[in-house]
Formats: structure tokens, C-alpha cells, sequence
């Protein structure tokens, strides 16, 4: 049946600058904010801007992943004629098709997208925090008469070497793009979230999907060559909190940013849910002994030790005398007693020995922990030559 | 294989919880910060592979049917099984049945359809994170016509009212008492077998009967083999305000906590779309339960704030029981007390009851 | 933008079906082979994007509720919005309040809660299959207060007690009436502003009213923007056993089948796990509906067979509505009948009403 | 958590020799039965056997078949510890990983069977149509204390050639595998189902995955590698009916076996439901000149023509004065009037023009059209030649 606009989520990224926390995982399985996964945001995105058509790609690792989304049920994807669709590689009579680059997944779903017979398709991307009306670019996009219009925030100028920036005419229309520049003449980066008219992109996919020096990928290749035919591209001007947590040093600061009293980003917002999943834990129980500052804690937490400035997934449990500070522990770590940790990310069910001590300086990236992590370098004995190292570096 | 069906039976179920009963059955109260009281039974259910329910309300369901919703949150949702709520029908002038009777004769086609061989049939008052499994391969084994599921408390006036069971030393039931110096507790949940429970309803409606458990199962001891079967973890039963309050904060207690929630033993409940409790800088939370969605600039103490609650710098929380959405403001002080859904306690306010008597607050007030 | 939420109302409608309606209300009736009453003003709200729905249900409700279920088969079982059913409650000794009126008041808190700025109310005795964005269109573009769907049948007996609406040439309501000889129909569909509705519910309410729309809308009608959006599609209304039968078997004529179930425009119902229907080699079929699950050896002429139904050798079927899970066993004739669920007409029974007053057969019979 | 037994379903099957039919649509995906996909049986036969925890293994075009089976919604599969999970392949840090065989496909997954620690596997093939209680199987595995139980049916003699044939003692252990063999010393034939004690199973997957020569399949290595080593193998006769429906003409034959008014496979048994969706057609029309004998029709049809031995999907329309017989007509599918159709499959949505005549005789396999085969051979002009060839054939 016909829907105005279908909205393509590429959720297939490796997230290789994630190092152990997309190890076997995909970047949007990626846990986030005490209750969520990284793709929840965009997903709660769509179904809050009723975007009720949505196709997420998916490649690497996807087995959690699709666990997570399965029909999109908590995000009320679940729909009878349209709905959420997970859409991975498959083989067909030519044999198998890895995506091979962000347009070649749009390229090789085309199929999907015109059952639909929609006159926009919007590309999202499933990496980044944000609370956004995609209805209103949209809204832009139509008023503009524009072939494609791209979403674009004003980054701090030192950053922007960064980022692809986006050169623009007063009315928002876009003369120029610039890949990461040295010295670029504005500070306005694209947030790789695209809208376009359906008929014109599928000339331009099925142009790009011919020629054999093509990334085919959509910033490298399929913009550029639109702008360079002199299409209408225009630039949406977001404003709001937006974060790339691409980088285990930036995905620690978006946690952080969460633990601050007003960010424009709240996961409490009754207008603007954030949906996930819920795994039934009992309730949090802070101990006689327990103290928690500047922290969000989820379900089934039982904290005997002080939080600061630190987030708890559900089902994480804090034994006493121990202190936890900047550090995301994942659901179901258990901490023993005597523990410090500072700046340090622990990943799921983790057990931490009693009396470790982990400290990231502010001038360090922080402290990945898995299991391998543990075996090999908490050993339980206190005499570790290791563990003392940690502890005169606190 | 022999299996079984469940049925909560709330017709006998009285409002015991005063505000807190005023506008909701007590199947629906909340408890223990994020649940309300039948979430435990209907969880234990469904973790015991019961998969077809029956639910027969009485009054004041409206909150409880919001709560179950389509059962989607305890997996109740299938089209094999699920969950039915069969509220009171009106009154048909050629059905003379009272009480719990009117609603199985009114619904025993949905006892017909279904496959079991047996019925579970329980309450909501009687707390514990539990299997019935057990429970029903005894009552399989000693090829009971009914095994009621017992318990031991210690002797106190809490359980004065509760029906105490005799025991022969097999574990045959040789009476059900009210006898105040007996420890052994019924819990209110038993199983029995379809085709004696058709017989009894029939029984008892033709001789112009009310309770189902008093008139077919009491009356008819000597005539059945009814079993007990002794259940010894962690469990209390709810029916007063005075052992709610004091359940309630016994959860805060580690050990207790980890009776009731062992990991791995989930408890199901709505799932709602609230944020981690939020923990401020001013925050200062002792022995307490936080649910999500709470944001915390005071002080709480030996407390349990369910979903949303709010607490305001320099307020002060303590012995307290707060259920959804409310707020305490700046500076206010709350103790010894149990407030109802989405209550403003205002600036600076003072607010304390006895230890014994917590002060209630009905729900969507500002004080 | 603004937007539309639904209420279906059922507290004034009437039981006219005599046997069919003995045990459920008119809104769970069965119709058309595979439906029941409401599932077109359902479905209806649901293609008109009205994601949030609540029912006032009256009595005789079991099998309503058994059927909507979760709302899942409407695409209403979301967690934004879905089916709320609001049974009536209980006496409550302050409360005053009667009719609709009641439940008004009882459910305020759930109006409050949606964010619509429009309520569509419906009943379910107006059948067809349309979209209701038109009319809530219409209803801003005029910036009515209130806005009637309404439509122009022949004159006849049948409409006899339907509302009727005079209107000012740009539409305007300007008198509703119970004129016989008006043939312009209330569908008794409309939509209210939110903030309207509440102001003359608690109006109502106050001066111990009983009948929404009668005291609340017509007698405020000149003090109101009042509209009309007339349809034309095709549509019925059923408020007898003589239109339930009459608009049943016309649906048999292509031509009104193709408008009431173009290809593209579903009607949702609750989904059944029936086979396709089968007939075999000695069935003798034409001008019926065989809904799945049915098995057919003997003739069936000019009749509806609802899911289920088995039809024997030598059996034959006219001018007959036979709902699900019936058995007409063989060399049985029935003909100018309607047939309730799970009835069996034994060998060579012979059953035959007239043309004009069908036999009705009530449920669960053998015969 | 931990399952007694964990249900493999191998759905990613190319089915060859389906022809046209699984054209774009994986074998379990194809339409059966008048309502049903040929993968609803087995689906079915899982939740009416009590076995909860389910994995699809699907690879070839398998868009159709994830939106038919989403997360298992109507076979009570949508469930929050365990239930029905899609596996397809996927890229995890090595690069691409397509399954190779069906062992392969299991040992691929060897992780998403470790999550319910099993005691059992039984893997499934999602291509037959048969109800089997599949705790019966289990049952005798758990008495016979096997290694491995792979179910058996006897076949007719003549066809022992076409199937993998079981030789047992008459405790039914199995002392040799015959792979289609000339002269069958037993009628016994493997169907493809198998349980497995899990950490045998494991051991054996292991050791496949490191033989290069291996075709990685149950039935050609991993079974005859058991035998070898002297396992306890077992079979497990199955009495019923089954069909593999591999071939156009087998998948014929098993829709005329669904008219017979007694075969052992009821779709309307109470007792053993088959599930499936419904798209909410309205009832089924047979208009004044209608008439339909020995056959299946389904939602949304309107029936003009004469219908015997045929079976109809939903929505299927058929205009007056034609005659449809044994054939089987797919959703949507349009006939015109003056028809003629004598053992044809048409597919989904095609539309056949007014005054067509297609008879297949009884020993040519039935005629499968395509929208392809409309417009090359049944141009609407009475005077096509091809027509003309066709007629005279009839």
C-alpha cells in the first residue's frame, strides 16, 4: 500500500573506534543511558514523529541486535501492514550480498522500499543520541521543493575538521560540502540524516551501483554527485542535544552529559518517550550502608557502596566500602566490597574482585572491563603486581 | 500429561486497605514499589507454565484492567491460553447463584472448554515468589481430590483471621479452622480437580450457597481426600493496612529482599517507559527502595517511592510508602505514612503518623 | 496538529435482536459471515488513524470483550493509545450521575489524559466501510462544535425511528427531529470538541440528566455550531431482527458486496485458526457467503454461513443466516431462519419461517 | 536460562526444483494449502508440541518469509525468555559468513544454542507437510537413551530410490544409512528430523567444521560420522502423512490429497491446529452462477465460474463461464470469463485474460504461469497462435 515516506535505519555499522564495546556487537546493540540501547533513541524517533514505515538494515554481529528489535514491539512497530523490518544480506538466485557500502544498502533494498510506492525516503542512521520531530524536516523539505535536504547541527569551530560541513546559501541551500576541512568556513556538520524524493535517488542509486570506483556511500558519492548536477540540496538546521558516540571517550561523555540537572536530552520527557525493552527486575534498594550523587540507577540494583557521578544498568549490585565514580557499569556486574573505580566502563555481567582499584586519569581515554579484562589483569590476590600499579596511580 | 488451569478468585476478597481500597480492588493495589499485589500470583502462574487464567472480579476492576491490559506483560497474550477477566454478569432473573458460585455458573462454559484436569485456584493476599509445580505433582502423587498449598507463621494477632489447617500426620487435612493458637496458615490457594469442582458448583447452587471454598470444600471434608502441602520460603500475607505497611518495609531488609526477588526469579509487571531513578547532587537515600522514573534531591530513609516519585531539596522521607507520580516539595517532611498516586506534599509542609497507625493519604491530593 | 480520538457508546443501545441478543449486546452480534456489529465501526476508526479508543460498555459484555481481546486484530494493542473497555462501576453513594452520563463521569480522568482536541462518538448500528478523516475534516474546515455524519435513505418503515437532521442550505444543523417523513439520517456518528464535551457533560451531570446526546447536544442545538457532512457511500443501519435479515441477505448481490468489502479496504475481525472452506463433491452452492471452517456436502441458496458450519448430504439451506459452528445434518431443510451459534438441526428436520419474520434459533440447541 | 531441548528449523533452502515458484521466495515461504506457507506446519507442529524455544535458519531470498514469520506472533512463538528467533547469516569481525550446509547452518549457531544450555537439539526442515507430535520423538529418544533419533516413515517401495533409506535391528537402532539406493533392503526413509544429546552433537560439529572435504551436512557426513564411531543411533517411525513437496508435481499431488474427503492431515482438527495469518478479506461470494465441488476456497474469493478439484487462496476472483479443475490458484489471482483451466498453478496477484485456454494432461507436469508467462503466451487476442496450439490441445 502507499505511504508518503518510508524511513530506512542503517543500523549494520561495525563501530571498529567502540574497540571492546562493539566486540561481537553491533554499535546500535550497544547499551546506553541505564535502560537503553543506542538505537532505541532513533527508533523512539520515528514512532514519536509517526514514521510508521521503517526498514532497518542490519549486517555485523546483528544477532543482539535483532533479539532487541524483533518486530519493533516496544516501539509500537509492530503493525500489521507496515510496521518495523528487519532487513539483513540474503542470498538470491545470483548468489549472496553483503552491503557493501551505506547507499549500496539502500541500492540493494529498493524492492522493499517500492512496495510502498512512497514519494520520500528518509536515511537514518542508528549511531547517534537526539531527540528530533523527523515530521519537520520533512515539513522543510516540501516547502523547499527541494531533491534532497540533509540534517545539519552547528558544531563548536575547532571540532569541525572533524565532520563533513556543509556550505550553504543564506536560504539554506546547499553550494558546497567539505569532507573533514583543515579550515573550514562554517560550522555546520551534517548529522548524516537525509531526506529525499523517492524518484530521484533511485536514479541516482541505480546510477552509482554501475560505476566500479564507487564507495557507494552516500556522503562520499551519491551527494556529491547530485550537487554536482545541480540539484536542489537544502540543509535542516537542528537544534538540540546530539551526540556521536562513536568513540569510547565520547560515548563516557554522553553518559556524563546525562548526569547533568538540565540537558536538553531527557529520558523522562512525557512528550517525547524513550522506549525500550524491560526485563522485570525487582526494585532498587539502596542499603543502610549505601549512598548515591549524581547518578541514574536502574531496577534490580542493589547498592551497598557510594555512586557518584555514574550510571547503573538494571541488575547491578555494589557491595560495601566500595566507591564508584564516572564509571557506566552494565547490567549485571557485581562489584565486590573495597572497590574504587573511576572512569572505567564495565562490561555486561562482569564480576569485579574485592579490593580493585581502577582509575582512569581525565587525561586518558577511560577503562574498558570485560571478562578477558578480569582474567587477565584483576587477579583476585592482592598482591598482583598489576593491581599495585593502579593503586599508586590513584 | 495432566495439567492444570488457574483461577484468581477475588468475589471473596475484601477492601481492607481503606483509602487505599477506595477506588480500587485490593488485586490492584500496589506494592513493593513497581508491582501491585496480583502481580505476584499471576506471575507465579505463568512461571509454573500455567498459561490460561481466569480472573473473576467483583468490584472497583477498572485500575485492574488497566493494569493486566491484554496480559501481553505477564505472556498471557496467546491465542493458545491467555488471560480471561470475567467481571459479574448482570443479574438474569432465572439465575438465582450468590457469591463466588454466580460466577462459575455464569462462566463454567470456559471451565468446559478448557483441557486441564485440574484447577488452581488463588487469591492475591498471600505474597511469595514460588513454582506451583511442586505443589501440583504432590497433589498428583497423593491423588488428592484437593491439595491446599500451607504455610507456618509465627503466632501473632496478624494472622488471627486467616484460616488455620489440622493435619494428620500424612498430611492429610483433618480440619480447617479459625483456631487463633494454630501456626499453620492456609494460604488461600489450592488445587482441585475439575470434575470434583463442576460437582461441588452444581451442589452448592442448588442448595442456595455463596462461598465456594466454606460451603463445597469445608462442608465436604470427611467426604474428600484433601491434602496440605507445606510451603517453607519466604512469604507473608496482606490483609490490613497494618501488615502492608509492615511487609512492605520488612523488604528493605537485604536478606528479605532477596527472598522475594531472587535474580532469575522474575516478577512480572506492566512495563512502563520510565528513565533510571535520577540521584541528584543534595540526594541522601538510605535503606530505601527507588523505582524508575524517580528523580531524588532530599532525604529518604527506611522508605519505598515507586514509580515518578519526586523528592525536592531539604525534604525529608522516612517510613514512608509513596506510590506513583507524587511530589514531595522543598523542605517538606513526610514519616510513618503511605501516600496514594500523584499527591503534592506542598513547601515545608509536616506530615506524621504513628508507627503503628502510618497516616494515610488518598490519591491526587495536594496537602 | 489536531487530532481525533474514539469513543464507542453503548449504553443506549437496545437488545432488539430477541434471541440473538438474549446473552450478548447488539455491538457483539455476528454479521456478515465472519463479523461482528462492531467491528466496522472499529475498523472504521482505524483506517481513519484513531489509534485510541474506548468503549462504554453497558451489559451483556462477556463476549464483547472475549472478541476485541487485546485489540491486537485493530492494530490497538499499542502502548501509545489501543482499546480501553470502561465497564460501568459500581454504585458509588455520592456519585448522582445515570445513562452515559454515568460513565462520563466515572471515565473522566481518561479523557483527560488524551492529548486529542476532537472525540468521534459512535455507536454500531450504522454499518459501512468509509474513512472518517473527511468528515473530521469538514468538522474543522467549518470550525463546528459539533459535526453529524449523516446520509439520505429511501423512505420506509425501516427508518422510521432513526434521528433525522434539517439543515440550512451551508449546512447548518438547524432542527433534529424523529419526522418520518425526512429522509435524512443521523448515522448516529459525530464529533465534539473535547472541551465542549466536557462543559456539557458537567452541565448535565448537574442537572441530573441521563442522555447525552439528547440533552446535551439537541437541547442546546441553536446555542451550538451544529454541521453536517452527508455521505453517500453505501451504508445500513440495523436496529431490527427485520433489517439485520434484510440488509444481510442484499449483501449477497455483487454489487453490494464489492461496496462494503472493496479489495484494499479491510474490515479487521478477531482472527480465527479456520481452514478454507471446503466443499465437497456432492454441495450444490450459489448467491452465499461460506465462511472458512465450513464444510459443505448438502445445497445452500440465498444464506450467510458463518465460520464453522457444516452443511450434510441431502441437506438444504435458503434464505438463511447461519452463525458459527452449526451442523445441519443430513436431508435437513431450513430455510427462511436465522440460526445462533452451535446449533445442531437434526436428519430431516423441517424448519421454515416466513419471508418477513424470520424463525430465530437461539444458541447452543439441538433441534 | 536453561531449556530441556532447543528446536533448529532449517528454512534457508533454495528448492530448485520448485521451479517458478520459488522464483525470489524461499521454499518455506510458498503458499500451501489454500491459506497456510508451507513453513506453517512445522511452526505448528512446534508450539502444538510444546517446544517453545525455536531458531529459523534462513538464507536464500528470504524478505517474504521474515515478514510472514516476524517474531512467530501466530504460532504463540512471540515469547519474552525464549521463543522464535530468526537466524540469518551475518558478518562478524572474520568478515561474511554464508552457511555452507546444513550442519554448517547449526555449527554457525552454535552460540544461540549454548544461551538455553540444552540438553537436546532436535532440528527440523521447514519444507513438509505432515502434523507430528514432536514430544513423542523426544519421548522414545530419552527411553532408547540414544545419541541421536532421526524420525522414519515407510515409503512405497518403488520410491526407496529417491530417499535416504534407515536399515535397523528390530529395537529400530540403526546399524547402516542407504543414500538413494538402487535395491533398498528396507523401505524405511529418513524425514529429515533429528534429535540430537546436545553435547554429542557439539563434539561432532566441532570435529565437520575442520574437514575440508566435508559438504557440512547432517545426512551425507555428520550422521554416517556418528554411525562410524558406533554411536547409539535410533530411528523413530513416524505413521501419518508426510509429503516433501520438492517438486511441482509433488507439490500438486499434495494439494489434490488435501480434497480427498478422508486423509490423515485435517486443517480443521481442533485438537492440532495449523496457524497462520489472515489479511482480513471479507467472506466468500459464490454468486447466482457459481458452483464449486471437491474443493478449498478461502477469504475474499468470488466465485462466477465452475470450480472442481481446485483450491483457491484468498481474494481470488473468477468470472462467469469458466471452468477451473484440478488447479491450484495463489492470492489475488484474477481469472476472466470463458476461462479454462485444467491442472494449472497460477501465482500471486496474476490475472488471466478473458478466453484462455491452459490444460496440462495427466502425464505432463501442471503448468505454472507466471506474470511473465501471460504476457509472452497468453496475449489477449483471440488469435494468438500459441492460444490456438492450446486449444487444439485440449
Amino acid at each position: 500500500m502507499k505511504k508518503e515516506c518510508v524511513t530506512m535505519l542503517l543500523a549494520g555499522g561495525v563501530g571498529k573506534r567502540l574497540g571492546q564495546l562493539t566486540k561481537n556487537l553491533a554499535k546500535p546493540a550497544v547499551p546506553f543511558g541505564g535502560r537503553y540501547r543506542i538505537i532505541d533513541f532513533t527508533l523512539s524517533n520515528c514512532i514519536n514523529s509517526r514514521m510508521h514505515t521503517v526498514g532497518v538494515l542490519t549486517q555485523y554481529s546483528p544477532f543482539e541486535l535483532h533479539k532487541h528489535i524483533g518486530i519493533g514491539k516496544p516501539w509500537d512497530l509492530d503493525r500489521m501492514e507496515d510496521g518495523l523490518t528487519v532487513l539483513s544480506p540474503y542470498m538470491n538466485s545470483e548468489g549472496g550480498n553483503w552491503y557493501l557500502g551505506t547507499a549500496d544498502a539502500i541500492t540493494k533494498n529498493i524492492n522493499f522500499i517500492e512496495r510502498y510506492d512512497p514519494k520520500y525516503v528518509m536515511v537514518l542512521s542508528g549511531d547517534h543520541i537526539y531527540h528530533m520531530n523527523y515530521e519537520k524536516i520533512l515539513q522543510q523539505h516540501k516547502e523547499t521543493n527541494a531533491d534532497a535536504t540533509i540534517s545539519a547541527i552547528q558544531v563548536p569551530w575547532k571540532e569541525t575538521s572533524r565532520f563533513g560541513i556543509l556550505n550553504t546559501t543564506e536560504s539554506m541551500r546547499i553550494y558546497e560540502f567539505e569532507e573533514k576541512p583543515k579550515h573550514a568556513k562554517n560550522n555546520l556538520a551534517s548529522m548524516g540524516i537525509y531526506i529525499f524524493n523517492w524518484s530521484i535517488l533511485k536514479r541516482y542509486l541505480e546510477k552509482d551501483a554501475m560505476l566500479l570506483d564507487s564507495d557507494h556511500d552516500f556522503g562520499k558519492d551519491v551527494l556529491p554527485a547530485m550537487l554536482a548536477d545541480g540539484m536542489n540540496l537544502y540543509a535542516y538546521k537542528f537544534e538540540g542535544y546530539w551526540k556521536d558516540v562513536g568513540t569510547i571517550g565520547s560515548y563516557w561523555e554522553a553518559h556524563m552529559d546525562l548526569l547533568e540537572e538540565n540537558i536538553p536530552l531527557s529520558m523522562s520527557d512525557n512528550e517525547w518517550l524513550t522506549y525500550s525493552h524491560d526485563s522485570n527486575f525487582g526494585p532498587q534498594l539502596i542499603t543502610e550502608n549505601g549512598k548515591a550523587t549524581d547518578s541514574l540507577i536502574n531496577n534490580g540494583c542493589i547498592v551497598s557502596g557510594k555512586i557518584d557521578h555514574s550510571v547503573l544498568f538494571e541488575n547491578v549490585h555494589i557491595d560495601k566500602a566500595s566507591s564508584i565514580k564516572q564509571s557506566i557499569l552494565f547490567p549485571g556486574v557485581r562489584v565486590g566490597s573495597n572497590v574504587v573505580l573511576d572512569r572505567v566502563i564495565v562490561k555486561e555481567n562482569v564480576t569485579i574482585p574485592d579490593h580493585t582499584v581502577l582509575v582512569a586519569s581525565p587525561n586518558e581515554e577511560p577503562i574498558v572491563v570485560s571478562e578477558e579484562y578480569v582474567k587477565e589483569k584483576l587477579q583476585p590476590m592482592e598482591e598482583s603486581p598489576l593491581l599495585k600499579r593502579m593503586t599508586s596511580n590513584f | 500429561m495432566e495439567s492444570l488451569m488457574g483461577l484468581i478468585n477475588l468475589e471473596h476478597e475484601h477492601d481492607f486497605l481503606n483509602e487505599l481500597t477506595q477506588t480500587r480492588c485490593p488485586a490492584a493495589v500496589p506494592f513493593a514499589g513497581r508491582y501491585r499485589m496480583i502481580d505476584f500470583t499471576l506471575s507465579n502462574m505463568t512461571k509454573s507454565n500455567i498459561n490460561e487464567i481466569a480472573v473473576f472480579t467483583k468490584h472497583k476492576y477498572r485500575s485492574l484492567m488497566h493494569h493486566l491490559g491484554s496480559g501481553v506483560d505477564w505472556e498471557l497474550n496467546k491465542r493458545h491460553g491467555g488471560l480471561y477477566i470475567l467481571p459479574p454478569q448482570e443479574n438474569n432473573q432465572s439465575d438465582m447463584s450468590k457469591g463466588d458460585l454466580k460466577h462459575f455458573c455464569n462462566n463454567w462454559d470456559y471451565f468446559e472448554r478448557n483441557k486441564s484436569d485440574h484447577v488452581l485456584i488463588s487469591g492475591t493476599s498471600f505474597i511469595s515468589n514460588m513454582n506451583y509445580q511442586e505443589l501440583f505433582q504432590h497433589h498428583l502423587d497423593t491423588n488428592a481430590d484437593v491439595t491446599l498449598l500451607t504455610t507456618t507463621y509465627n503466632l501473632s494477632t496478624e494472622h488471627e483471621h486467616c484460616l488455620k489447617v489440622d493435619t494428620a500426620t500424612n498430611g492429610t487435612v483433618t480440619a480447617i479452622t479459625s483456631d487463633k493458637n494454630n501456626p499453620h496458615v492456609f494460604s488461600g490457594i489450592y488445587i482441585i480437580k475439575k470434575s470434583l469442582l463442576a460437582e461441588l458448583v452444581e451442589k452448592c447452587i442448588a442448595t442456595y450457597k455463596e462461598h465456594f471454598f466454606i460451603d463445597g470444600i469445608i462442608a465436604n471434608l470427611h467426604r474428600l481426600n484433601i491434602q496440605s502441602y507445606q510451603y517453607n520460603g519466604y512469604s507473608f500475607m496482606i490483609h490490613s493496612v497494618d501488615s502492608y505497611y509492615k511487609n512492605s518495609l520488612a523488604l528493605l531488609e537485604m536478606n528479605n529482599y532477596k527472598q522475594l526477588f531472587p535474580v532469575g526469579e522474575k516478577i512480572y509487571t506492566k512495563i512502563s517507559n520510565h528513565a533510571p531513578a535520577k540521584y541528584n547532587t543534595t540526594s541522601n537515600v538510605s535503606k530505601s527502595f527507588i523505582a524508575t522514573g524517580g528523580v531524588i534531591d532530599g532525604a529518604v530513609k527506611n522508605s519505598l517511592l515507586f514509580r515518578g516519585v519526586k523528592v525536592q531539596k531539604g525534604a525529608v522521607v522516612k517510613n514512608a510508602i509513596i506510590l506513583d507520580d507524587c511530589t514531595i516539595e522543598e523542605n517538606a517532611h513526610v514519616e510513618n505514612i503511605i501516600i496514594d498516586k500523584e499527591v503534592t506534599v506542598s513547601k515545608n509542609q509536616f506530615l506524621k503518623g504513628s508507627e503503628k497507625q502510618p497516616f494515610i493519604v488518598a490519591k491526587q491530593k495536594t496537602v
